[in-house]
């Protein structure tokens, strides 16, 4: 088999809000090295920050504080996060904020007198998330994809990551094997640091809402590598995904929060509303409560003939809410619904990971060489994330990426040679499907997305995921009976479906087993047969690590480093919330 | 000459001929009464040196509007380029001023 | 395995003609496929049915499926569209949809192209941010209501989807031209108060492939999904090259 | 040539000005020219201008002054979007501009009747 080989100094995989900013801070760290970015798609588009649409938290509001933002991160995250992780994410967002603003050229939304507008997003203790619009990412990412496109960074576009390929000792990271998507060839990349920023992304449910390339290849890739993945179990559900039926691509996708926050209505089947039956705060709860209340009124037999619930709005007046929800509404008429004024059936949908890589605070993984930022790192968020803190997670982590890893190459003289044996596996394990029967790949993807919808989804019980083990395992055996038509390679959507769901399967298989490992309810994690949240003095997370074909979890106690349960590094002076009540 | 001298000197000569088109196709108008006749625009123009003026102008800033304008059809429609698209509109401006001068001058000398 | 999908287009009494455009690059065909009529299906729904079930050699590229990214512009019965955003419904001519990759642009196979001229257009139109300050100065003040944040506001919404460049008659006569997404571009930047590049924008915008290039078509700013106007956004920056042309004699 | 993202307005207004601009400009040497009989030989300067009498060549002449009035007016109708600061009427300009030259080109037919 031939490979391309190819060398340069720091290599950067992805191109979210971690990728670009890892290469921006990168060059100016180490401005005599050769940085690489290379992504599954184009740079800047593809990923979920670009798809960003209520905003980036960062405690710059009237009143709040960097340990304000702290305490919200680790309350909503039940006590879970890494709080050294969680204390520079709330700390770095300032700069970063100001740094987007002031070097990169983003554009927040501005107070009548000129200062940045806050807005608080649910959990959230003070009016702290910037934004543009509701269409944040995009300025972020446009921004920034021109910073780096205008610079002499080397671009490897459509270039997909299949293998971390370590040194034949095993101690560190030689480089990272490539499929060249537009030629189909194989390119292995040796570089001093590596950043994998690949972006997680829980694609393995029936309903999702993050961008079609992201399909977990870099938390498979790191738990082939032997890395050991944190809190693999914590899948955000987001309460409201259109639901336009299997066939379209626009399933899943997000209608906004502010929907519900503004009065929206959630109606069941039978066109009644139900969401109080299940918490006092009807719509408005916080996504998990509200994602739970539909998806107990789907099993109820309560559902919309799509099989999910309504969301209406027209009691708010049609044109009001053409007015206020403009993009919404102009999106959902695209697909042929009437948001202003009609009933749009939604269903909740798969959004954010906050599983990932076992890094600390400088984004340094187990393996030398190897840098983990944004939604692959895990540790940030604990079990839950706060809407705001996804991009902040990203932009603060990628850019310490790059300032770390400018700084460690300083450190090493020559880049380091793989081990052949990995990489010819990892070649043979792409190419597996090229020689067998070809089949339908999609229908196994659907197999999967039923599987973990239904065993391993919004509400866990043991008996439901050991169920989804095995559905998991049995569709990974038929993966890998499955071929692909391999008379051209060059732009073979298929053979990269079939590597995504290889991904997927994966990773998937993990959540159910780590989820099974947490014996307790804590923020996304739902476990009906243990609804308690547990001691929180001893509160644990999940770690999984692969060695060979065996997959062990095992549970580490959180390290309450800054702060322990029950209390609060606030002044006691400090109120307990700063949002003015509705 | 730049790309923004010639944008430039386009928009400027059709500024020029606006009121000058304007005014001829007045002219034309009122002088279309009863049938042209040689004797009459000659009449009309011959010695005139406001006329002479008048159409002089016309002619110059046509000229360089109209090989300006050819030139981009030129680069854009027929794919031509460098000295020869450049040769070949001063070719077209010189033509254009040689004979509209002519007949500016056969039309308004005594 | 069987593919029970395809039967049911067989079952289907009134399946969408669908035509494809095959290439490798240079030259190509277009290919007859039938595809099953849904509900709720968009342009992009169609081409992904036919590699899923029909074809899986078709090449195409999409990303977001929302609108976002831009990375999903094809011709859709000769018009450029986002095919994420474009349900079936609006386009239908009879029952047939003609598909063919972005108009301007080289192909790399079937639907997808290559980006990068693009690109390279956009950073040559300097539509890139140049600051003025550093992360360790405050956020600055700036009214939201002013003239010129309004006129950046009205065009900074662009996912650079290409759409407005393919729908260009000058794109596709004159390489050299910029094209009206990053003119747009430049012109936001014109207009943002933090940009300290003013400057090397009309330099840039005035040169060869400048704005003007542009002949004011407008097929831009019609066929702009996001309802900017490109178009608009090219004449402010005529309108302030031809300001400085007169007072400095340049631009 | 009229393919589907080209129909609207704004590039009918395009093209009617640069095939206006074609046209004018291979008609103004072969007006020159007539022209610049009137010096050294007015009674064919004469015979040229006779010719006008016939139908067809009035139809012509319309052509051609219609061709310069809507030239003007899509000129303007341009500088106007460039250099004036934008307005959204932009369809409504191309119309009047088409209408405005209809009309002063129709008067000159008419007169000359
Ligand atoms: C619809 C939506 C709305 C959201 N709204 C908000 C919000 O309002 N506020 C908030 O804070 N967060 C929000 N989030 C979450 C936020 O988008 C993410 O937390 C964050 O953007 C992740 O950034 P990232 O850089 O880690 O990954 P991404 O931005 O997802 O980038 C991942 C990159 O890696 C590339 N990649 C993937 N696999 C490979 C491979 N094998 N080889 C090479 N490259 C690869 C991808 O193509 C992509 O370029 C939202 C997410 C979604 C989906
Ligand atoms: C008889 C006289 C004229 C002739 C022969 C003529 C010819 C031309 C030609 C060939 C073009 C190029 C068209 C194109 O690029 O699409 C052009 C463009 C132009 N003309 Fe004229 N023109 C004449 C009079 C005028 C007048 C009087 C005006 C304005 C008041 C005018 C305004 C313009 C403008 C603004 C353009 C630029 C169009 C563009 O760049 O898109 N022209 N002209
Ligand atoms: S201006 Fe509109 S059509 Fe052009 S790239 Fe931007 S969003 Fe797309
Ligand atoms: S279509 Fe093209 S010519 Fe100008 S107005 Fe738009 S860029
Ligand atoms: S897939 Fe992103 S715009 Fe269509």
């Amino acid at each position: 088999m031939k490979i391309e080989r190819h060398d340069t100094d720091i290599l950067i995989l992805g191109t979210g809000g971690a990728g670009l900013f890892a290469a921006l801070h990168a060059q100016q760290s180490a401005p005599a090295a050769k940085v690489t970015i290379a992504v599954k798609g184009l740079i800047g588009k593809c990923g979920c920050t670009r798809m960003v649409q209520g905003g980036y938290n960062v405690s710059l509001g009237t009143g709040d504080t960097v340990e304000r933002h702290f305490m919200d991160t680790i309350k909503g995250g039940k006590w879970l996060p890494d709080q050294d992780m969680a204390w520079k994410l709330c700390e770095q967002a300032v700069v970063r904020v100001r740094e987007l603003e002031n070097e990169v050229g983003c554009f927040f939304d501005r107070n009548e007198d000129g200062t940045l507008h806050h807005k608080a997003f649910a959990g959230q203790t003070a009016d702290r998330t910037v934004h543009k619009g509701d269409l944040t990412g995009i300025e972020i990412i446009n921004r920034l994809m021109e910073q780096v496109l205008a610079r002499p960074v080397e671009k490897m576009q459509e270039h997909r990551a299949i293998g971390l390929i370590p040194t034949r000792d095993g101690s560190a990271l030689s480089g990272v094997l490539f499929i060249d998507m537009r030629s189909g060839g194989f390119r292995f990349v040796r570089a001093k640091a590596v950043l994998m920023a690949t972006g997680g992304g829980p694609t393995m449910y029936k309903y999702h809402t993050p961008s079609g390339d992201k399909t977990m290849d870099g938390l498979a890739m790191a738990l082939r590598a032997g890395l050991p993945l944190r809190d693999m179990e914590m899948v955000q559900f987001h309460p409201t995904g259109l639901l336009a039926g299997d066939h379209t691509k626009m399933t899943g996708t997000v209608l906004e929060e502010g929907l519900r926050g503004a009065g929206g209505h959630l109606l069941n089947g039978a066109s009644n509303r139900f969401m109080f039956d299940y918490d006092a705060l009807g719509e408005r709860a916080t996504r998990d409560v509200v994602s739970r209340g539909i998806f107990a009124e789907m099993r109820k037999n309560n559902a919309s003939p799509g099989g999910g619930v309504y969301i209406s709005m027209a009691h708010l007046g049609p044109e009001t809410v053409a007015k206020k929800f403009k993009g919404m509404v102009k999106r959902c008429a695209d697909s042929g619904f009437d948001l202003a004024g009609g009933k749009v059936e939604v269903v909740p949908t798969a959004h954010y990971f906050m599983g990932g890589v076992v890094v600390d605070a400088d984004t340094r993984t187990a393996m030398e060489g190897l840098y983990v930022a944004g939604e692959d790192a895990g540790g940030a968020h604990g079990s839950n994330r706060l809407g705001g803190n996804g991009v902040a997670n990203s932009t603060v982590y990628g850019g310490v990426a790059g300032d770390v890893m400018g700084a460690d190459i300083a450190g090493m003289s020559a880049l380091r040679d793989p081990d052949e044996a990995v990489l010819s596996a990892e070649i043979d394990r792409a190419r597996r499907p090229l020689s067998k029967t070809p089949g339908f790949v999609n229908r196994l993807r659907h197999g999967l997305q039923e599987a973990m919808w239904d065993d391993v989804g919004v509400m866990r019980t043991e008996a439901g995921m050991q169920r989804g083990v095995t559905r998991v395992a049995d569709i990974k055996a038929d993966l890998m009976e499955t071929g692909v038509a391999g008379d051209t390679l060059a732009f073979n959507l298929t053979w990269h479906d079939w590597l995504n769901m290889a991904s997927l399967c994966d990773v998937s298989a993990v959540i159910a087993k780590a989820g099974i490992a947490r014996e307790n309810s804590r923020g996304a994690h739902f476990r009906e047969d243990f609804p308690q949240e547990g001691d929180l003095d001893g509160s644990y997370y999940t770690v999984a690590r692969q060695t060979g074909d065996d997959l062990t979890v095992t549970r580490e106690p959180v390290q309450f480093t800054i702060v322990r349960p029950g209390e609060t590094i606030l002044p006691e002076s400090e109120p307990e919330t700063l949002v003015a009540a509705e | 000459m730049t790309e923004l001298r010639l944008y430039m000197a386009q928009r400027l000569s059709a500024l020029v001929m606006a009121p000058l088109v304007l005014g001829h196709i007045a002219v034309m108008i009122y002088a279309i009464q009863g049938g042209l006749s040689a004797a009459e625009i000659l009449g009309r123009t011959q010695g005139s040196v406001l006329w002479a003026l008048f159409y002089g102008s016309f002619v110059i800033a046509v000229s360089v509007h109209a090989a300006i304008g050819l030139r981009t059809i030129l680069y854009e429609w027929a794919g031509m380029r460098g000295g020869v698209l450049n040769g070949v509109a001063l070719g077209i401006c010189a033509l254009l001023l040689a004979m509209g001068l002519q007949a500016v001058y056969a039309v308004t000398a005594t | 395995m069987t593919n029970d999908l395809t039967e049911s287009v067989a079952e289907q009494s009134d399946p969408l003609e669908v035509s494809v455009w095959r290439s490798a690059g240079d030259g190509g065909a277009f290919q007859a496929f039938k595809v099953p009529a849904q509900d709720s299906q968009t342009v992009l729904d169609v081409v992904a049915w036919i590699q899923q079930n029909e074809d899986p050699t078709l090449s195409y590229r999409f990303a977001c499926r929302v609108g976002m990214c831009g990375s999903c512009a094809m011709m859709v019965n000769g018009q450029p569209r986002w095919t994420c955003r474009t349900h079936v419904r609006k386009v239908l001519d009879g029952n047939r949809i003609e598909i063919a990759p972005l108009r301007n642009l080289p192909v790399i196979k079937d639907l997808a192209t290559d980006m990068d001229p693009f690109f390279d257009k956009w950073v040559a139109a300097e539509g890139v941010f140049h600051p003025s300050k550093s992360r360790d100065d405050a956020i600055e003040q700036i009214n939201p209501a002013s003239a010129p944040r309004a006129r950046a506001d009205a065009g900074i919404e662009c996912i650079n989807c290409s759409i407005c460049y393919a729908a260009c008659d000058s794109v596709a006569s004159d390489p050299e031209y910029l094209g009206p997404a990053a003119l747009n571009r430049a012109w936001t930047l014109f207009n943002d108060a933090k940009d300290d590049g003013a400057g090397v924008i009309l330099d840039a915008v005035s040169a060869k492939g400048g704005c003007h290039a542009c002949h004011s078509m407008g097929s831009c700013t019609h066929a702009c999904p996001n309802e900017l106007n490109p178009m608009a956004s090219i004449a402010g920056l005529k309108r302030e090259i031809a300001k400085s042309f007169f007072k400095r004699g340049k631009a | 040539m009229i393919r589907p993202h080209r129909t609207h307005p704004l590039w009918f207004a395009f093209i009617v000005h640069r095939i206006s601009g074609i046209a004018l400009a291979l008609f103004l040497p072969l007006h020159f020219w007539i022209l610049s009989y009137a010096l050294n030989a007015p009674e064919r300067l004469d015979g040229f201008l006779h010719w006008t009498d016939y139908p067809l060549v009035k139809v012509a002449e319309f052509g051609l002054v219609f061709l310069l009035a809507v030239h003007v007016f899509g000129g303007l109708r341009l500088m106007a979007l460039e250099w004036l600061p934008w307005s959204a009427n932009q369809k409504t300009l191309a119309a009047a501009a088409v209408g405005v030259s209809l009309l002063i080109s129709g008067t000159f037919f008419l007169r000359a009747l």
